[in-house]
């Protein structure tokens, strides 16, 4: 679901498995704590481990945008599988400009 | 244009059964020897409009979300998605891309994935009775009819 | 004891859909965060029922198999497996195992499984009217209750 | 689901998948083709490749051991993964001396 880390400043989260509006209220909670705990210059969205995602995915990673804004840092999302290019290119993530 | 295969499925709306719903419909759907971005298609496409039918359909209570499903001999998929929850006033408004009427952490896709995932789809809608979405999704190498 | 989640499915009668019923089944299942083992307990059970009602209930025409699956607090699934079909004369007899009226390659142990891999089967059949398999099964380490 | 050689006097069958009513024709029907045509000393049923089974399966292994059996052969079935342990003895399958 989510594993997270913290070295460097940075906070990384590492998503996994299927990704819908089921979960991700879980995930969004455990990203945030730590967030709001650690205080981050940049927040990491690790989605390699992640075989299904639907909007709710879209929504958890605009949702987290705005809340390391808010936080004054920023966000990268990375390691997105060629199976979900489709949905990001749909959300128009890419304009954010937090697509590495 | 015949059906060769069909199936019904209904289940509570609690959000346990996205996942449930997802896995039977690509479970259905395999005899038509879809590719594996085929059945992500069509997971996806209804995962929005499962998830919409428990979110929206019924906002304050628990439902019953319906699934009809058939197969053509010609490849296509065709599934129904019923709430009989509160309804959409306006279909038109509800299904551009962005908008949403949730205070959650909603996107606004779900019609949008459906529309760009699937080949077809179809609302019907009446406030205070519920909704169907009806989605259409053509499997281009499809061996049903040679089975 | 009471149920936290439940399910309806019906199909046609096809041996296409043995598979299909099986991966309903155990997706619907996982909430109750099964063993490996346990998962597939159910569906070779499930597997059984949904073979018998299509080749021995629907012997020379397609019928309509349904399914209703209830998961429970306490860790139970309960899973109904029904047809409309001929019905069987003598439900005790047809439950021993290597009893089997098929000339095809049936090893007449459909039941014998059913009764191995889950904790309780119930029959109930009439000649003409059609047969329910009812099975139930403990998921011993089920956490439905907790979430 | 099937896959079949010859060699030695020996028709190899690597059965692989879910094995069900729905299936087992299929393959039954190739096993046999194969046997009729070379008619081997030996008939070896792999199961290594078999993530599923229910009876269907056992009856399609006491059809084939019937086939072979009038063919002047014998049956080895090898390689039952774990999981399907349980039906196996649950068929009796090991009082025909088979299974290795
Ligand atoms: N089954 C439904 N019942 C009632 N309203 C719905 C239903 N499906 C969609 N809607 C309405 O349409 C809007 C847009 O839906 P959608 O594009 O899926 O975005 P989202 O689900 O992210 O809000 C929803 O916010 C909701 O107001
Ligand atoms: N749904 C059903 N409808 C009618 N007859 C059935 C049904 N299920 C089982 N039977 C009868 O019970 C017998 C034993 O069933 P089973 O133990 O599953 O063995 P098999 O399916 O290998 O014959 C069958 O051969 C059939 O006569």
């Amino acid at each position: 679901m989510v594993n997270i880390t913290y070295e460097n400043d940075t906070v990384t989260a590492r998503l996994s498995g299927e990704i819908d509006h089921h979960i991700a209220p879980a995930i969004r909670g455990e990203i945030d704590a730590k967030c709001e705990s650690r205080r981050p210059k940049r927040l990491i969205l690790d989605f390699s481990g992640v075989g299904f995602m639907d909007s709710s995915g879209i929504g958890l990673i605009m949702g987290r945008y705005r809340m390391i804004s808010l936080l004054g840092g920023r966000l990268e999302v990375v390691n997105i599988p060629p199976n979900l290019k489709k949905i990001f290119v749909l959300s128009g993530l890419e304009n954010l400009g937090v697509m590495k | 244009m015949n059906i060769v295969n069909s199936m019904k499925l209904s289940f509570l709306s609690r959000s346990a059964n996205e996942s449930f719903a997802r896995a039977a419909v690509a479970a259905f759907l395999l005899p038509l020897d879809p590719t594996v971005a085929e059945v992500a298609d069509v997971k996806t496409a209804v995962s929005e409009a499962v998830t919409n039918a428990i979110v929206h359909g019924y906002p304050d209570s628990f439902g019953t979300v319906y699934i009809e499903m058939k197969l053509t001999d010609t490849g296509k998929a065709i599934i129904k998605i019923r709430d009989k929850g509160v309804g959409i006033p306006d279909v038109e408004k509800a299904m551009e891309p962005l908008y949403t009427t949730s205070s959650d952490e909603r996107a606004g896709l779900g019609f949008a994935v459906m529309q760009s995932f699937t080949d077809k789809v179809r609302v019907r809608s009446a406030v205070g009775k519920g909704t169907t979405v009806t989605l259409e999704k053509n499997i281009i190498r499809s061996t049903y009819a040679k089975r």
